[in-house]
């Protein structure tokens, strides 16, 4: 697919941080060599998993436009984002790619009424002028979230359960009428009794509104349950890629097995109570030179060590893993 | 983690160096724009000290001033001029007791204030910082909550009343301490018993003043800091684990609420020579506050400019050396 | 935001220390503005009968200048609040900005304000106000010592601002308010500001209380302007009667009394304050509230 | 384990504390090792501490003019007391044996020399040390009276040991001046020690070879006291020839610090000579130390030294060039007012430009008092008596209720304690007279110039270092903002720095400094002649910074300058320029500048008083020496 | 039985605004709670889970008050009052006989000061330490037994990844072996692959010494892998108690039977639905069955009474008019 036909592509996007001082930089790479992308025609959900130093919320916020890549570009609709410059471009890409973030609770100032975020977003990008009609959007977006204006009016976010804020949180993502929405563990702290109408709610909007989900999680058994592709993330690295129904059923990468395994199962799974290496401090694995799995992997190689391995497309997915070296390498074809 | 604590120290000092570039400059330039003409200012206090000035000789008087106080030149070359003379450790000539070195003169001051001012300052900071822990940790306690009060209502009093009331209570109306200066007439500077213990009597109240007014603030921080920290999980979870309270305090309250007061000390060993003017004005004590004290009534700038200079210079390595340090008690600082 | 009355309505009702914080602070600016209908201007001297003791023709008693303590007070009190309260205003908006701007900018705007911020509070204050007094000579009036000391005294507590910025930065709400369509200087005010004016409040009063300190220092060297009724003046033409050691002791006690309540005062209603708008203690008044408490 | 340590320090401090009372408890009887408090004077350094204490080098610019130094260890040839001097002499040869003998033209000075004097190194004083001091102080610029010297001394050497020559540049009536002291002088230093000195400006002179009768003992490195004590040999010094053994054995100049300290210190009997105080201070030590007491017995304490503080006007800021302005000004003036809020009454006023103190009440109030009763003035074109001969009456009657007794009730005694009269207050006239120069009142009844604008003051004073001249300049400040000039009291510390650059309006200062003990008007009014009239901007040369300038004042200031010292005619002169003065009002006449030097009389008797004037009391002149051999201890110990 | 939970009321007293407030965080609670098993308490935020545990610990501080009931402790065959003794008593009571790991325990470790002195200041809150060095090997093999590395022991915990804290905070919960472990959400905030080395190592403890742990959570997948029972709790109650089999086979309770079938799992897209509203303020709870404004199944009767706890079987009991509608009737 050319450009022009995706709606974003993230093409080899790196992002590295340095840490120590200006005398003494270690650079390690939060996201490293990460490519992504999604048709305009189609719209998804894809998944971005991986555990908290994943890089996941970077990636997210590169794709936000919140931070610059050190290498790669990311392109929307043709445009690399991070060439465009200024309010006006910013709020332009605003109105196209929005956010849902992690915490409810902390995604609006507990000093403040929830639904000034919503008149601020109404009245800033546009969508009307007068107060009725700010009203009248804010209470159009509150409702393709099964909320009202009068549910909200006058609330201050303690006020609200977590699921409610997190879908105002996304009522007010949709005011622009975005074509692409990141939500960065938008369940992980909402109520279990309440979680499901989030989830839910991503599924309805993407086929109600065509809208384009890059749905960050650690928790694979929501992300099994909504998305139609996934990547899995390790330090930096996108490990494992493809189909939901192919890499969560089926996980290639042992890193990816490893991360299927250890969701628990609502029942007994005698699996997984099987003795598991953790890491010490990410940060270790982080600055390795190799495949950053090696320390734990139960398959590790000596070339492992030496050079990270490339993307193989084993099986109608991409695995970073030598194990499938048997397969020749086509760059061409991306996630 | 060696080298990087190197550099976190390189990185330090530079900071430093450039505060007191910034410091010194400005330091530098105000006094140009005074009219504060030193020359006349010798003119004036000669011609209270003598009579007879002839006129003209006045005149003449005034172009040779000009000459020996090394006031000519652009205000560049000066400027030049007074980092060279900076760097050789010469602070400039003392213009009311012309030519001593303002050098020297900070020097005689230099060990009463910083003994005085010092120890009394680091009292009130300790003292201020473990009562005012105490007093947080057993918030509901009666006596913490009266030694608030006292604190507060203590805490306001202008110093310069709080110091002199003080001094007519211990001095005069229950004469057990003198009225000014550091030590008895006649006992001789040296490490003997007379005179060290008449230093102690003699700062005494200039002691205990600075103290008094200082622990007010350190303890009101400190009791609002602590009450902050043991609203933490781990002093929580320590009092579950039945950690006996002296040590929780010990260990994990106080440990930790003092570290923003530590960069507080930095900056109250800074003020010693705000503070200074009007203790050692009111005990008539011989540090550099009377010193600056004596300076602005004589006009004298160099003298002023001088203390000035060295009090930038103290609380920038005051700064700078509690910076330092700070690792040491808090090990969680970033080495950036 | 609940409006001001609403705030205060609650904190009276429900705290003791703020009801005789408030009391007492109401009762100092009726008392200053009190001023405004004294009987004698207090540039004049010997209009009552010098060394009165506190009695109930004159309430605070007459000073050695044959003034009457009690309406020289009610000047001392108007001009010292003035200039404390202008001078805490002045630099706390300075502090605000620099605190707030630089925190939400970061980079190189960020390091160069810090080292300029840095070498302000390095800077000794009172060695500069006196070199400045022979710049402005007769001139250095309240208004411009006010300007002077809010340039000196700001910059400690745009650091502490700066820090709690830059905690705020990383909250979501931030990202929230940006993807929003939010412009800084609206979110730095309208998101980040809130949070930082615990900050404001405490640091407020401690920069009062720093600055009519110095009015108080310079006043008793000499260095101020005496024809202005100030706490630091009375005490100033008190010394200069050795008013205590004459016995004249209720010249020195009016501004002590008034200098301990007025930040007594000050002190308690910033702590109630505090404690009302503080985010923290207030989320816990929530949590406490509504969940159980963990 | 660490708290023990803690607890054991803190043990530690405290008996180290407890210790240091005990050790220094302090012997009352002793105030150093080895030195009685009965044997000791302890006297006030006004200067408080000394930046420099081991510095001195009187002949440099810096402090430590009054830590004794130049009262007891320094002489000089002859002195003037500002009051009646030891035996009604005002006139001491001190060094010099005799006073100044002129050639007939006024170009050479010869000095006889007392013989027998010897410093306290054993040297003996002779004429070399005069040249000496007077060819050094000529050769290095910086040091005292160096361009002086240079201006006027062609040449100077001694004929004998005893006998110096000065050969002058030019005719020079008044070149003794130099020489004699009034607070102080050139004092003479001693060869043997500075001729091998390289840098006579950077040479300490530590420690003081000593031409007095008293040498160093030991002093504070910190500069707050200095003790000397008495020589073996004090006969042969110049004050111990002429009167006899100073009585006390040690004196002490120490640093009270404020006023308050000194009443405090002087109440526990540790401060016998206070220099200064605020008229509440000398109120308070005496009411609370029976054996204090000031210049007076009783009201008004102060002794008046022979300067004149007024306010001085700087003729040149519009509209105060114009005399009948100035006049204006000076009438709405409340001269009781004005001493009632400086000095609390005790003020000695005037109104002459002259010092109403010592010799001058005889010399020329007296003389002069009729015809200021008979002085009319043409003002706002009309004749006008200003005088008012009952001022100080009213003051004495306005004290009287709060001080009693105190107060004297004698018209005469009021007038020497209070002096004579002051210029009406006189509102009404003052306002005639601003009509009459076409000022008018706004509706608030403030004064406009005759071009409209708003017509204010301001008032320089001193600030801290002089307390009363603060009162002075916020009093009238008020008296004249209530007449309808908005005026305000500048506190400045560059209060002379700004009058020698005519950076002022008015200030509260003093122009008008004299002998007290001679009748000589030459030493402050040299520099008055239009000569060394300077504009506004430029330096004043010496004390004219009014900017006044009269071709009468050039006359009387002329013929000065050619009549001896102790001329008669001198009388005359001095009364012309008082006539003149009071004509043409360069600045408006206060009082004199009053100083509350209280002495203890606990452990020495005899110090001067306004009964027994022999010397001034006040400590940093350095005529306070005739009073070390007058005291007489009173047994107390 | 390791401890029993008699009718226990925990309410927290505020007065803000002039107004008091009571939240009934833990309101009529009765559970027995055996040796040797893994007790999982199951339930959403601000169900009252975590004052219910806090209450077993003995943790009662302003603003939380025991408002009524028991909790009884065995120790060494004793029945013991907790709320009877005396705070020496249940200073020695802590930590050697109940331990307690916090929720968000990362945060449970003093900053400044390294690991082992922890481990120093909660081992002499109990014992003299006489001998540092032999204290120390102490610790060493105790960290070394529960798999953890030995830098941890030297380590400050900034240094340490959110897991490893966690797990050094059970280490340090278990160093006296005590027979009770309290475990407050020991793995919120951590991710799977963590969250299942954490909850190994508990489980290895728990089966080599035989001690009782006591495990909240809200994530119930969890209790199915971990627990031998489980309690549910909503709005300050117990609404079902049982095996863990029993739970997850045969729910009774409507509560317990939506979270698990809410439960998405891979492989299974089955589409699963939200419970409508939210989970009512404690300050402020519903009368009767507190579960009433959610459930499809109310009653009249569930909205006036409160339903009895009834047992089915097997130790099954339940909390609901609707579930027990044959039993009642």
């Amino acid at each position: 697919m050319s450009n022009s036909q995706l709606l974003f592509k993230a093409d080899n996007v790196s992002k590295l941080f340095t840490i120590g001082t200006w005398l003494d930089r270690t650079e390690i790479a939060a996201v490293n060599n990460v490519s992504l992308s999604c048709s305009i025609e189609k719209p998804e959900i894809i998944t971005v998993a991986g555990e908290s130093g994943s890089g996941k919320t970077t990636l997210a916020r590169l794709l936000l436009r919140m931070l610059e890549p050190s290498s790669g570009t990311i392109y929307f609709r043709d445009r690399d984002i991070h060439q465009q410059r200024g309010w006006e471009s910013q709020m332009q890409f605003m109105s196209e790619v929005q956010p849902v973030f992690q915490n409810p609770f902390e995604t609006f100032s507990p000093l403040k009424r929830v639904e000034d975020y919503l008149r601020e977003t109404v009245i800033n990008f546009r969508k009307a002028k007068k107060k009725p009609d700010v009203d009248n959007k804010m209470d159009e977006s509150l409702r393709s979230v099964g909320l009202s204006l009068e549910e909200v009016r006058g609330r201050y976010p303690h006020q609200l359960s977590g699921g409610q804020l997190q879908r105002i949180s996304v009522a007010r993502a949709l005011i622009p009428n975005p074509s692409l929405l990141i939500a960065d563990e938008p369940v992980s702290m909402v109520d279990a009794s309440l979680r499901m109408s989030i989830v839910n709610l991503f599924q309805d909007l993407k086929k109600e509104y065509d809208v384009t989900i890059v749905y960050i999680t650690h928790d694979l058994a929501t992300a099994y349950y909504i998305s139609d592709r996934i990547a899995i993330m390790l330090r930096g690295s996108v490990v494992e890629s493809g189909d939901v129904d192919k890499v969560l059923g089926s996980p290639l990468h042992p890193y990816s097995k490893l991360l299927r395994e250890s969701v628990p199962l609502p029942t007994k799974d005698p699996n997984w109570t099987k003795k598991i290496e953790l890491s010490v401090t990410e940060a270790k694995e982080y600055s390795k030179k190799g495949c950053k799995f090696t320390s734990r992997c139960p398959k590790v190689m000596d070339r492992c060590w030496a050079v990270e391995p490339p993307d193989y497309d084993t099986d109608g997915r991409l695995v970073r893993c030598y194990l499938y070296d048997d397969k020749p390498n086509d760059p061409s074809k991306t996630a | 983690m060696k080298n990087a604590f190197l550099r976190y120290i390189i990185l330090r000092v530079l900071q430093c160096l450039m505060v007191i570039f910034v410091g010194i400059t400005v330091t530098f330039m105000i006094p140009r724009f005074t009219p504060v003409d030193p020359v006349e200012q010798a003119i004036t206090r000669m011609t209270m000290f003598q009579q007879s000035t002839h006129p003209e000789a006045l005149e003449e008087m005034r172009a040779s001033l000009a000459t020996l106080y090394g006031l000519e030149g652009s205000v560049f070359e000066q400027y030049l001029g007074f980092w060279g003379r900076l760097f050789r450790g010469d602070l400039g000539p003392s213009l009311s007791s012309f030519p001593r070195p303002v050098m020297t003169l900070i020097r005689t001051s230099l060990p009463w204030t910083a003994g005085l001012l010092l120890t009394s300052t680091i009292i009130a900071w300790s003292l201020g910082n473990i009562i005012g822990a105490f007093a947080g940790y057993f918030h509901h306690k009666k006596w913490s909550q009266v030694l608030g009060v006292m604190a507060l209502v203590v805490w306001p009093i202008p110093y310069y009343i709080f110091a002199f009331l003080l001094l007519v209570l211990l001095a005069y109306v229950i004469p057990i301490f003198p009225l000014s200066g550091a030590f008895a007439i006649g006992s001789s500077p040296g490490l003997n018993w007379n005179f060290i213990s008449s230093v102690l009597r003699h700062g005494f109240l200039p002691a205990l003043s600075i103290v008094a007014i200082g622990f007010g603030g350190q303890f009101l921080g400190m009791r609002s800091l602590v009450s902050n920290v043991i609203s933490e999980d781990y002093i929580l979870y320590a009092e579950i684990a039945g950690v006996p309270n002296h040590r929780i305090l010990k260990n994990y309250v106080i440990r930790n609420a003092l570290l923003p007061q530590i960069t507080g000390l930095a900056l109250q060993l800074g003020m010693i020579f705000n503070g200074a003017m009007i203790t050692e004005f009111v005990f008539s004590y011989p540090g550099i506050g009377y010193l600056a004290y004596t300076a602005i009534f004589s006009g004298d700038f160099g003298l002023i400019m001088g203390i000035a200079i060295f009090s930038i210079v103290a609380v920038a390595l005051a700064v700078l050396i509690i910076d330092l340090l700070y690792p040491v008690f808090d090990p969680r600082v970033k080495l950036r | 935001m609940r409006s001001f009355f609403g705030i205060l309505k609650d904190l009276l009702s429900r705290d003791g220390r703020f009801r005789f914080a408030f009391i007492a602070l109401s009762a100092l600016i009726l008392f200053s503005l009190a001023s405004y209908w004294s009987p004698h201007s207090p540039r004049f001297s010997f209009v009552v009968p010098p060394n009165m003791r506190p009695n109930l023709d004159y309430w605070f008693g007459t000073n050695s200048r044959g003034q009457d303590l009690f309406w020289m007070m009610t000047f001392a009190t108007r001009n010292s609040l003035a200039f404390g309260l202008m001078t805490a205003a002045l630099s706390r908006v300075i502090s605000i900005f620099v605190g707030l701007t630089s925190g939400y900018k970061g980079g190189l705007y960020d390091r160069v304000l810090m080292a300029i911020n840095d070498s302000f509070i390095v800077l000794p204050v009172l060695p500069i106000l006196i070199l400045l007094n022979f710049i402005l000579r007769g001139q250095m009036n309240l208004f411009t010592l006010s300007l002077t000391m809010a340039f000196f005294g700001w910059a400690f507590d745009a650091r502490l601002m700066r820090s709690q910025v830059l905690s705020l930065k990383e909250r979501e709400f931030t990202n929230n308010a940006i993807f929003s369509g939010m412009k800084m200087h609206k979110i730095t005010l309208k998101e980040h500001l809130p949070f930082v004016m615990p900050i404001v409040f405490s640091t407020w009063i401690n920069n009062m209380m720093w600055a009519m300190g110095m009015e108080v220092t310079l006043s008793v060297l000499g260095l101020s302007n005496i024809n202005i009724a100030t706490i630091g003046t009375t005490i100033y033409w008190a010394n200069q009667h050795q008013a205590l050691i004459s016995g004249v002791w209720w010249w020195l006690g009016a501004p002590v009394a008034i200098s301990v309540l007025l930040f007594l005062s000050m002190y308690l209603t910033v702590i109630s304050l505090n404690q009302h708008l503080d985010p923290r203690t207030r989320l816990q008044r929530i949590r406490e509230a509504t969940t159980d408490g963990t | 384990m660490k708290s023990k340590y803690f607890v054991i320090a803190v043990g530690l401090v405290l008996a180290l504390l407890l210790g240091s009372f005990a050790a220094t408890a302090q012997d009352f009887a002793e105030i150093a090792p080895g030195v009685a408090r009965h044997e000791t004077l302890i006297l006030e350094n006004p200067e408080g501490r000394i930046a420099d204490p081991d510095r001195f080098n009187r002949w440099a610019p810096g402090g430590g003019a009054s830590t004794g130094l130049q009262q007891l260890a320094l002489d000089a040839l002859w002195f003037v007391d500002p009051n009646a001097g030891i035996d009604g002499e005002p006139w001491n040869n001190a060094l010099a044996a005799e006073g100044p003998i002129y050639n007939e033209d006024f170009t050479q000075m010869t000095v006889n020399l007392r013989e027998g004097i010897f410093w306290s190194d054993g040297v003996p004083f002779t004429a070399a040390d005069v040249v000496f001091t007077v060819e050094t102080l000529r050769a290095n610029p910086g040091m005292s009276y160096h361009n002086q010297l240079a201006l006027l001394v062609d040449e100077v050497y001694a004929t004998d040991d005893y006998t110096v020559v000065f050969d002058l540049t030019r005719s020079n009536s008044r070149f003794h001046a130099m020489f004699t002291v009034r607070w102080a002088a050139m004092f003479i230093m001693p060869k043997h020690i500075w001729e091998v000195v390289d840098d006579p400006l950077a040479f300490d002179f530590n420690p003081p070879v000593s031409l007095g009768p008293y040498v160093l003992k030991d002093f504070d490195p910190t500069g707050h006291w200095f003790l000397w004590e008495r020589r073996e040999d004090w006969e042969r010094t110049s004050l111990g020839m002429q009167y006899g053994m100073p009585a006390p054995k040690y004196a002490l100049y120490t640093a009270p610090g404020p006023a308050d300290q000194r009443v405090m210190a002087q109440a526990n009997q540790n401060l016998d000579v206070i220099h200064d105080l605020s008229p509440e201070g000398v109120q308070a030590v005496i009411s609370r130390n029976p054996t204090s007491r000031g210049w007076f017995e009783g009201f008004p304490w102060a002794h008046p030294d022979p300067t004149l503080p007024a306010v001085i006007i700087n003729h040149e800021v519009e509209p105060l060039g114009d005399n009948e302005v100035r006049w204006a000004l000076q009438l709405a003036i409340d001269i009781a007012g004005v001493s009632m809020a400086s000095y609390s009454g005790a003020a000695t006023v005037s109104a002459l430009h002259a010092p109403p103190t010592g010799m001058y009440k005889e010399w020329y109030f007296d003389p002069m008092e009729d015809w200021l009763l008979n002085y009319t003035i043409e003002l706002a074109g009309e004749q006008y008596q200003p005088y008012n001969p009952d001022a100080t009456l009213a003051i004495a009657n306005m004290v009287r209720p709060s001080l009693g007794d105190q107060v004297p009730t004698d018209e005469a005694e009021i007038k020497k304690a209070l002096g004579y009269g002051w210029w009406n207050y006189d509102t009404d006239m003052a306002e005639k007279i601003l009509l009459d120069k076409g000022f008018t009142r706004n509706r608030q009844g403030n004064w406009l110039l005759p071009d409209g604008t708003p017509w204010t003051i301001d008032i320089l004073c001193m600030g801290a270092s002089n307390p009363t001249m603060t009162r002075v300049a916020t009093m009238i400040a008020e008296q004249w903002t209530r007449f309808g000039v908005p005026s305000e009291a500048v506190v400045s510390d560059q209060l002379w720095n700004r009058m020698n650059y005519g950076d002022f309006e008015t200030a509260i200062a003093w122009s008008i400094e004299t002998w007290g003990g001679h009748h000589d008007f030459f030493f402050f009014l040299e520099s008055w002649h239009s000569d060394f009239w300077r504009t506004s901007g430029e330096l004043a040369s010496g004390t004219n910074r009014m900017r006044w300038q009269h071709p009468e004042l050039d006359r009387i200031i002329d013929e000065i300058r050619g009549i001896d010292f102790d001329d008669p005619r001198g009388f005359e002169l001095g009364m012309d320029f008082l006539k003149l003065a009071v004509e043409e009002t360069p600045l408006i006449p206060l009082m004199s500048y009053n100083v509350f030097a209280v002495t203890d009389w606990y452990f020495w008797e005899g110090f001067p008083t306004s009964d027994n004037p022999y010397a001034n009391p006040v400590a940093n002149w350095s005529n306070t020496r005739f009073m070390f051999p007058m005291l007489r201890p009173t047994g107390r110990q | 039985m390791a401890l029993k939970i008699e009718n226990l009321r925990a309410y927290y007293r505020s007065s803000e605004a002039g107004v008091a407030t009571v939240v009934r965080a833990v309101d009529g609670v009765n559970l027995t709670i055996k040796e040797n098993e893994i007790f999982g308490i199951a339930g959403e935020s601000s169900c009252g889970k975590t004052t219910l545990i806090r209450t077993l610990s003995g943790t009662i501080k302003p603003p939380l008050e025991i408002v009524g009931g028991r909790v009884v402790y065995d120790i060494k065959e004793k029945e013991v009052d907790l709320f009877s003794l005396r705070s020496s008593e249940m200073r020695a009571l802590r930590w050697k006989h109940v331990a307690y790991i916090l929720q968000g325990s990362m945060s449970v470790l003093n900053p400044v000061r390294r690991v082992i002195k922890t481990f120093e200041d909660f081992t002499e809150a109990h014992e003299r330490i006489t001998d540092r060095k032999a204290f120390r090997e102490k610790v060493n093999k105790h960290v070394l037994d529960l798999g953890l590395p030995i830098d941890v022991v030297t380590a400050y915990p900034h240094q340490l990844s959110g897991g490893m804290r966690q797990r050094v905070a059970i280490a340090l919960a278990t160093i006296f072996k005590p027979p009770v472990i309290l475990a407050d959400e020991p793995t919120t905030a951590l991710d799977v692959v963590v969250q299942r080395g954490v909850l190994q190592l508990l489980k290895d403890i728990q089966r080599e010494t035989g001690n009782t742990v006591v495990l909240v959570t809200h994530d119930m997948a969890v209790h199915a892998n971990v627990a031998d029972r489980v309690g549910i709790m909503y709005a300050g109650r117990i609404v079902e108690v049982g095996a863990v089999e029993d739970i997850f086979q045969r729910a009774r309770h409507p509560y317990t039977q939506h979270l698990i079938s809410s439960l998405p799992t891979i492989g299974d897209r089955t589409p699963r639905s939200a419970l409508p509203g939210a989970p009512p303020s404690l300050a402020n709870p519903p009368e009767g069955c507190r579960f009433h404004p959610r459930c499809e199944h109310a009653m009249d009767v569930c909205r006036r009474e409160v339903p009895p706890m009834l047992e089915e079987e097997n130790g099954h009991q339940t909390a609901c008019f609707w579930a027990n509608r044959e039993a009642v009737s």
